[in-house]
């Protein structure tokens, strides 16, 4: 199979196949989670074989379909695209690993799998695709799918979020459609290729960072994320870490960084947002009592950092941005599969009443740990290096109190993030029959975990994918 | 750059760090194999730091992608590592052969060994390192090492570990801002590649956070804190390796290595504005410090209490900018890793053989254990610089220098100096003399060789480096400075008599100051009782140790409210969402609903608005 | 013309005609018995002919088939070129694209009418092939006075449907709408007469001659088309001429209101709309300015209305005044590539809003009430027809990948193509109401907790459940095979 | 076209529009209206507006008449004394109508004939020439022609449905 093929089994696998989840799903429980498990790992294998011609800096792999009225719709794997379908198949495909053990008590498992699995397909296709209505098609399935999965309990209240999630995004998302009109009768077409290095207006920027700031739950776009809390574990697992927020920041990057030339203001206004961001969602999370709210505030916070990194518009800040979607989507996919651990061995999630768990679950404490670490940028965790790169982008850029606002965004994480942990694992014992979860979900964590450590330990596997997507993004080499 | 120097610079990395791993994955019963392996790693890593000693030398390699943003692998050795390496190399070996009979019974031994032989990594990193990032990886790495341990006493001592992780955090956070605005102002991340970027404009950020990075480390003012607490809550040679020695030698060695004339990163000259910031800091440090000190009711406590207040006399020297000063610093801070790590290795032997540190509790243990009680009456002397202990040569440069850069650092440096020598002679007085108590059911011994041999050496330390003292300050110390000590050499007695003589005073003055006390309580403990309980004083004591001048309860407060005001704005942005939009939405569509009666005669009147709205377009368009 | 062509083009009116004369004709009992599957053969017939006639139009090409009814006429060029003459039908893709839409909403409508009584069986099939004669040639006249004509016809047919059962609630309905659709009747024909005595005559060729050229706007044209214009908009129930449509949705028999909804409505106002806009006031400005405004209006307001109903059908009848608006900003933005979304959305409109009359038929079968206040969690004994009403819903919002979000998309485009930014942007954040109207419905019928008292609800059966997998797969095949679509209109030469 | 025919058209108007006036029911009061516009539009032809009169014939005989249909069909019965009651007052106020008109009709007529205005002379001479009345309503505008066929249809099933059933409910 040639390049192309590849891409298209990467996009395809999981899309098509998540409709037959549900049929095989009737016969046979075990043979639909291994398909699912499968479809997903398929695109992560895929994603690995686009690789080498990805990141040996030739033509990248395309595939298109032209057609009248600059509709034409392809698909492309460079550098960042693969980059991204990687990251997001990895954690997916662990995070349905997980959901093995999570999962087999509730009701709706056929709908749960085929959402899952859309929702990763909906993510490959829309980093592979080079089309703005392709890009929006696949925002939307994922909206749907988040819908979906967020109302996963089927209760009221929950069903009230997910419908919160929904029309939030989905407002966002028909305002950056918008930008993209403008960006069409501006340019006559929707093929990004096609319009490569144009000149866009500033309308068209703002329509468009609508929808990227709610799509990536950013302020004031962002109280959706933390109310999605009331889903399954491993859906907010995905949504934080693999999927749905890693939308915005992929669309922003691949829009602005690699396709149009940004005004300088953007340079400036954008980091502005995103420290705001940063540092309300940082506050936030320290007086919320819900774990899995304060751990999706964090991403809310996080998510600034990735933003900063990338519109600050220096080649380390860009860097430092990407890596930290790497290192943030492994961390913040093993925080939430770890609370999904303790909320179901204790079926709360006030760290109020919980509270020495570390000896119940040390394998799941010392994972959460170690994620935590690597969220609040500490070595030899991966988060250092990103954080570092983010914070030394923007002094690069000349921000430096931009910088300044950010690292006290990090002094509140460490400091939220250091509450969580001891209230849950440390401290009095407060559910004595706490038991370790099944050993899928533990497996994950500890995955997860474990990647955090050695991708700072062995950061420059990472930091060679990010360099060339950099050195392809700005034309240039930067230093030896 | 030869085979031979990366070899030995990059093993003083990995040895220990393997070593680590390994003793992680040796079952728990295997003691010996352990201690053997944490002695062959700690001793291979003192003989390598000998054996480079006086080398000078680069080395690089690209460091995957990082290389390409000017983060390399890049280490070096210079006369300042190399004296910071050998003096870690040094404590590390001696705290770890105590640590064999001191862990014998505790069963958190292994984690204890793997974290010391990581951390050891991590410093040995953070001295070698060429690269600001670099340095910064080993550096906040600590920070994890640093946690581990301070949980190793049991899960229930979280708090003092969250504590130090969040205030060295932030100040590890600050210097990493710091490293990013160092390295955009020097145009690169090399440090040797950096010299004396002028303190302006955005350099301003960068030194400041670089410092509070450093003083941070080296547990200074505001960031000292978590130290006390954790004497109560760390195993002992924790706190005799980290903040008795090696953090201290970490913080200063960057404080060195920022400040250095000609060769440091930052231009940092006497009589400037940023000098005596650090200056400042530096006096803060050393008297609020060594006054909580003075009332401590704990051996432990009361030694960290110090352990904060001896980084004062190292800032303060060098933040005078000027050669005496900075040898001074340096050569202070040697002794405090010295005498500090006697003092705490003295400790640990009181708590070993008597299951306590509480003051109240234990008296004239001189008698039981006399080779514990020498050994901590050589440093404890040491520290209060008394002549001819090492200390007291330290002292008195960094009172030369305090005195050149105003008067008010002397007096200040002074103060720090009386009080840490009454406290001590309380401390002194109160543990080994006086009326033998014991806790019940304790028959006192010495303690075991293993644990009096590195206790017996640093005492020894002390009194030939003050003895000495052209061995350390004409070997090590004065050799960092190169050219700045072009026609200087402060080994010796020291030059200015004047000052001596008022330092001999001021002891006298502690000693009259103890002698007063114990006459007024009739104890030793009760020495200083009449500072303590002074009017003014006693209520302001009352309030630090309700912990009201804790910056970590403070940094705590401030960030519940700042918390809770971004709590407020995300609440009042989701009301829009949840509570404004539903609102607004639902009473316009009530009001359409309500609009709409299901009578004909309405529908009418609407479509004839209708077609007046057709009508007035029409109109419009057509004019 | 070859024998092919003679019988598709026949069959549009020929067939429904066949079926009135035979099931009248014969005995009673088998009349009625035979109604509604003839209805079904109609309709199916229906959409397989404008199958063909698509297929056949890509042969020709001028774009359009032109065809007489009764006989050819000996001087035929001569009668077509004349300002008066309505002498023949003629079909575009417009035309064939609703006439094909009118056959599958007529399938769906007969089919959720299976459990009807044979006595109302016999009527229903009546009016339902007076109905697709009405509106069949409402698509293919060529001639404005024809298009009231049939205009009328559809009309009446439908007046006589929503009264079906001769319900209180029915005869009000249908009353409602026809005095409503007679002032409608006045304005169009008072409109029609001005045009016809300003400009001298009334086929679509003439008059667009006419308005094509530039010239000026006469104030007499202008009286005509304000005249025109407010007569459509009531038909189409364009806010705030939309009074009746409302209460003419909800009081209507299920099968009916599938059809109202899903077409009637569209083909009388919408439809004249589209085919003016097209063919006749090319270079109107007041017709299109002043129907952008009735479009804007309407979106919002059928968006913003729609969130505080309780009844189903009554929210999906303010949905399709929101969506109307939709296809009318389409229509009259002046873009080809707008006309080609209207086109879609016209029958991706058709699918959807079929679908979920249909829904609301099944709930009402089986849960025995319309009011959303009253149901929940129903998806987990209804999955069929919970799902496709996500998708329909899904669909309506305009959210991808199925098929309203091309057409909507094609729509705001355009809008926005031709300058009209400011609307684009409402119509485009009118839809996130629509998806928050729609939530809303399944989150109380729905998407939510089982309840205790629907434990006994089934999932319907036969027609309805046809019905409903049918559309939803239309919906998603149409959504999957848009870039077809997008070619098929490309090879047309309308793009 | 000679004066008799026209006078002749012109009293079967009257007849029929005092018929649709008069009449008891409504159902056939709407068909006298649709006989009166048959009439009309007939006259209309003989005088020269084809055109007229075939819109005529479209609107008001075919359209409006199915339409009043559908809308009597929808409405409901008062009772029948109520009714009647109502239908006596009227008959009543329109009595003297007939006689009202026959005498203003004499008196235009008288008018006419004195004037010696010759009525065939009127006709739009801007109208196209249509060659016949067969040519013009089979030819031209065939497609209205199968719209009347299908509104017929509706009326009817509009009466059937409307009607029959609601005497039989």
């Amino acid at each position: 199979m040639d390049g192309q093929g590849f891409l298209l089994v990467c996009v395809a696998v999981p899309l098509l196949g998540s409709f037959i989840l549900p049929l095989v799903g009737r016969v046979s429980v075990r043979l639909r989670n291994i398909l699912a498990l499968l479809f997903v790992l398929t695109s992560f294998m895929a994603a690995i074989r686009l690789l080498p011609q990805a990141f040996s800096g030739g033509n990248p792999v395309m595939a298109k379909l032209v057609l009248p009225a600059g509709f034409t719709l392809g698909f492309m794997g460079d550098s960042l695209a693969v980059f991204m379908a990687l990251v997001s198949s990895f954690v997916g495909a662990l995070i349905v690993f997980y959901s093995f053990g999570y999962i087999e008590h509730y009701e709706n498992q056929n709908e749960y799998y085929m959402m899952v699995v859309l929702f990763l397909g909906a993510m490959m296709g829309l980093v592979f695709s080079t089309n703005l209505v392709l890009l929006y098609l696949f925002w939307e399935i994922s909206a749907i799918c988040c819908w979906r999965l967020i109302g996963f309990f089927r209760e009221k209240q929950i069903i009230l979020r997910a419908d919160k999630a929904f029309l939030v995004t989905v407002g966002g998302a028909v305002l950056m459609l918008l930008g993209f009109i403008s960006i069409y009768a501006q340019t006559g077409t929707f093929d990004l290729t096609a319009m490569k290095g144009a000149d866009i207006s500033n309308l068209a920027v703002i329509l468009i960072l609508f929808g990227i700031l709610s799509k990536s739950a950013t302020l004031p776009f962002h109280t959706w994320l933390p109310d999605a809390g009331v889903a399954p574990s491993p859906v907010t697992s995905l949504l934080h870490a693999a999927v749905l927020v890693k939308i915005g920041v992929y669309v922003f990057a691949r829009l602005f960084l690699v396709n149009f030339n940004l005004a300088d203001i953007w340079n400036v206004a954008v980091p502005v947002i995103a420290g705001i961001s940063a540092l309300v969602a940082a506050g936030a999370a320290l007086v919320e009592n819900d774990l899995k709210r304060i751990i999706a505030y964090s991403t809310v916070s996080q998510l600034g950092f990735i933003f900063l990194g990338l519109s600050c518009g220096s080649p380390i800040g860009i860097a430092g941005g990407l890596l930290y979607i790497f290192m943030h989507g492994l961390a913040k996919g093993g925080l939430f599969l770890c609370a999904g651990i303790v909320e179901h061995a204790t079926h709360t999630k006030d760290i109020r009443k919980l509270g020495g768990l570390f000896s119940a679950m040390p394998v799941t404490a010392i994972a959460f740990l170690f994620c935590g670490f690597s969220v609040m940028g500490f070595p030899p965790f991966g988060g250092f290096f990103a954080k570092y790169m983010v914070i030394g982008g923007a002094v690069d850029a000349g921000q430096p109190w931009i910088a300044l606002t950010f690292a006290l965004g990090a002094i509140l994480t460490i400091i939220y993030l250091m509450r969580a942990f001891i209230k849950v694992f440390l401290g009095s014992v407060s559910f004595p029959g706490a038991k370790e979860g099944s050993w899928e979900m533990v497996f994950s964590v500890g995955i997860l975990g474990l990647l955090s450590l050695l991708a700072g330990i062995f950061i420059n596997i990472p930091a060679e994918l990010v360099d060339s997507i950099v050195s392809v993004l700005t034309g240039i080499t930067i230093g030896g | 750059m030869n085979g031979l120097g990366f070899n030995t610079f990059i093993y003083l990395v990995i040895i220990p760090a393997l070593a680590g791993i390994v003793i992680l994955f040796l079952p728990k019963k295997e003691r010996l194999i352990k201690s053997l392996l944490v002695f062959a790693a700690t001793l291979f890593n003192l003989i390598t730091a000998i054996r480079l000693f006086g080398l000078e030398e680069t080395w690089h390699t690209k460091w995957g992608g990082l290389s390409n943003f000017g983060i390399d692998f890049a280490l070096r050795t210079d006369r300042l590592s190399m004296f910071i390496l050998l003096a870690v190399g040094a404590m590390a070996f001696l705290v770890a052969f105590y640590s064999f009979a001191f862990l014998r019974d505790k069963d958190y031994g292994k984690g204890f060994y793997f974290y010391y032989l990581i951390t050891i990594a991590f410093v040995n990193g953070a001295v070698l390192a060429n690269n600001l990032v670099l340095m910064l990886f080993f550096w906040e790495g600590l920070l994890v090492t640093l946690f581990g341990m301070l949980l190793l006493k049991g899960r229930h001592k979280y708090p003092t570990a969250v504590k130090a992780l969040t205030l060295v955090g932030v100040s590890d956070l600050a210097l990493m801002l710091g490293v990013g605005v160092t390295g955009f102002a020097a145009g690169t991340l090399m440090m040797d590649k950096i010299t004396a970027i002028p303190v302006e404009g955005i350099a301003v950020l960068g030194f400041v956070m670089m410092m509070l990075g450093a003083i941070g480390k080296a547990g200074s003012m505001p960031f000292h804190s978590w130290i006390p607490d954790a004497a109560d809550d760390a195993p002992l040679p924790f706190m005799a390796i980290l903040p008795g020695a090696l953090e201290k030698l970490l913080g200063i060695y960057l404080l060195v290595r920022i400040c250095l004339p000609g060769t440091g990163l930052y231009e940092f000259l006497p009589h400037t504005p940023v000098s005596t910031v650090v200056m400042a800091i530096g006096a803060l440090t050393i008297i609020f410090a060594v006054a909580m000190a003075l009332i401590q009711k704990d051996f432990k406590r009361l030694l960290s209490y110090h352990a904060i207040s001896q980084v004062g006399y190292m800032v303060l020297g060098i933040g005078t900018a000027l050669p005496i000063g900075i040898v001074g610093g340096l050569f202070h801070m040697v002794n405090n890793a010295i005498y500090k790590s006697c003092l705490f290795l003295s400790a640990g032997a009181v708590e070993r053989q008597t299951g306590t540190t509480d003051l109240k509790k234990i008296s004239g243990l001189g008698a039981f254990m006399p080779v514990t009680m020498i050994c901590f009456l050589v440093a404890a002397l040491s520290i209060s610089g008394f002549p001819p202990f090492n200390g007291f040569f330290s002292k008195e440069l960094v009172f030369d220098a305090a005195m050149e850069s105003g008067i008010i650092f002397y007096i200040a440096a002074l103060l720090g100096a009386f009080m840490t020598a009454a406290s001590f002679l309380k401390l002194g007085h109160a543990a080994f003399f006086g009326k033998p108590q014991l806790p019940e059911d304790k028959k006192v011994k010495e303690a075991p060789a293993a644990m009096l041999v590195p206790m017996i050496i640093l005492a020894a330390a002390c009194i030939l480096f003050g003895v000495w003292n052209s061995l350390p300050l004409g070997q090590l110390i004065q050799p960092v400075l190169g050219d700045a000590m072009a026609g200087h050499n402060y080994a010796g007695w020291p030059h200015t008599p004047l000052l001596v003589i008022i330092s001999i005073i001021v002891l006298i003055l502690a000693i009259a100051n103890h002698f007063f006390g114990v006459k007024r309580t009739g104890k030793g403990l009760g020495a200083v009782d009449h500072i303590h309980y002074a009017p003014g004083l006693h209520f302001i004591y009352n309030r630090a140790e309700e912990r009201w001048f804790d910056p970590y309860e403070i940094l705590m407060v401030i960030s519940k409210f700042f918390a809770w005001i971004a709590y407020g704005i995300d609440r009042a942005i989701d009301w829009i969402y949840n509570g404004f939009f539903v609102w607004v939405a639902n009473s316009v569509s009530k009001g359409l609903k309500e609009f709409n009666t299901g009578k004909q005669s309405q529908y009418v009147i609407w479509a004839v608005s209708g077609l007046l709205i057709v009508i007035f377009v029409f109109a419009v368009l057509v004019k | 013309m070859d024998n092919l062509l003679l019988i598709i083009t026949g069959s549009w009116i020929a067939l429904p005609l066949l079926v009135i004369l035979i099931c009248n004709l014969l005995d009673k009992k088998t009349g009625k018995s035979w109604a509604l599957p003839a209805a079904i053969v109609v309709s199916i017939g229906q959409m397989i002919t404008t199958g063909l006639g698509l297929l056949q139009l890509g042969l020709t090409k001028s774009g359009f088939i032109n065809f007489t009814i009764f006989w050819n006429v000996n001087d035929f060029e001569e009668i077509a070129r004349s300002a008066w003459a309505s002498a023949f039908f003629s079909v575009d893709t417009l035309s064939l694209v609703v006439m094909f839409a009118i056959g599958m909403v007529s399938l769906i409508s007969v089919l959720t009418a299976k459990k009807m009584n044979p006595d109302k069986a016999l009527n229903f099939t009546n009016l339902l092939m007076v109905l697709i004669m009405g509106m069949n040639g409402l698509a293919m006249v060529a001639d404005l006075f024809s298009l009231y004509v049939f205009l009328e016809i559809t009309g009446v047919a439908s007046f006589i449907l929503i009264a079906l059962y001769k319900d209180k609630k029915g005869l009000e309905g249908s009353f409602k709408y026809l005095i409503m659709s007679a002032m409608a009747s006045a304005m169009i024909l008072a409109g029609i007469a001005i045009m016809n005595a300003v400009t001298g005559g009334v086929t679509f060729s003439h008059i667009s001659g006419l308005f094509a050229s530039g010239s000026s706007l006469h104030t007499f044209h202008a009286i005509s088309l304000v005249l025109l214009v407010a007569g459509i908009a009531i038909k189409a129930g364009l806010a705030p001429f939309h009074g009746w449509l409302p209460d003419a949705y909800e009081s209507a028999p299920a099968s009916v209101s599938v059809l109202l909804g899903g077409i009637v409505t569209k083909m009388a106002g919408v439809y004249a709309i589209l085919r003016l806009a097209q063919d006749v006031f090319i270079n109107a400005k007041g017709f299109n300015y002043s129907l952008l405004l009735l479009a804007t209006v309407s979106i919002v307001y059928g968006a913003v209305a729609a969130l505080k109903q309780k009844d189903f059908k009554r929210i999906l009848a303010y949905s399709s005044i929101s969506q109307i608006g939709y296809i009318v900003l389409g229509a009259v933005c002046g873009s080809p590539l707008g006309f080609i979304g209207a086109m879609l959305h016209f029958f991706n409109h058709a699918t959807f809003k079929s679908t979920l009359f249909v829904n609301s038929a099944a709930l009402e079968s089986q849960v025995k009430t319309r009011n959303i206040e009253e149901m929940g969690g129903l998806a987990k004994q209804m999955p069929l027809t919970g799902t496709s009403s996500v998708l329909a819903l899904l669909s309506t919002a305009g959210i991808p990948p199925l098929a309203g979000f091309w057409s909507k998309l094609l729509i705001i485009i355009a809008v926005w193509q031709t300058g009209h930014s400011l609307i684009a942007g409402i119509a485009v954040f009118a839809s996130v109401f629509t998806l928050a109207y729609f939530l809303m419905i399944q989150r109380k019928v729905f998407y939510g907790p089982a309840e205790e008292k629907f434990a006994g609800v089934r999932e319907v059966k036969g027609g309805l459940a046809v019905s409903q997998v049918m559309l939803s797969v239309i919906t998603v095949v149409m959504g999957i095979i848009f870039p077809l679509v997008l070619l098929f209109f490309q090879t047309r030469g309308m793009i | 076209m000679n004066l008799p025919i026209l006078l002749l058209l012109l009293g079967l108007m009257v007849v029929a529009a005092v018929a649709a006036v008069m009449i008891r029911s409504l159902l056939k009061s709407a068909i006298a209206l649709a006989a009166l516009s048959i009439v009309l539009a007939i006259t209309l032809f003989f005088l020269g507006a084809p055109l007229a009169a075939l819109f005529e014939l479209s609107v008001c005989a075919g359209l409006i008449t199915v339409i009043f249909i559908s809308a009597i069909s929808l409405t409901g019965n008062k009772p029948k004394e109520e009714e009647e009651e109502k239908i006596r007052e009227r008959r009543a106020r329109f009595l003297k109508l007939p006689i009202f008109l026959l005498i203003i009709g004499v008196f235009v007529s008288l008018a006419w004939i004195a004037n010696g205005i010759n009525i065939s002379g009127i006709s739009d001479p801007a109208a196209p020439t249509f060659q016949t009345f067969k040519n013009l309503f089979w030819n031209m505008r065939q497609v209205d022609i199968l719209g009347q066929v299908i509104v017929i249809l509706a009326g009817a099933f509009a009466v059937v449905v409307l009607f029959k059933e609601r005497d039989q409910a």
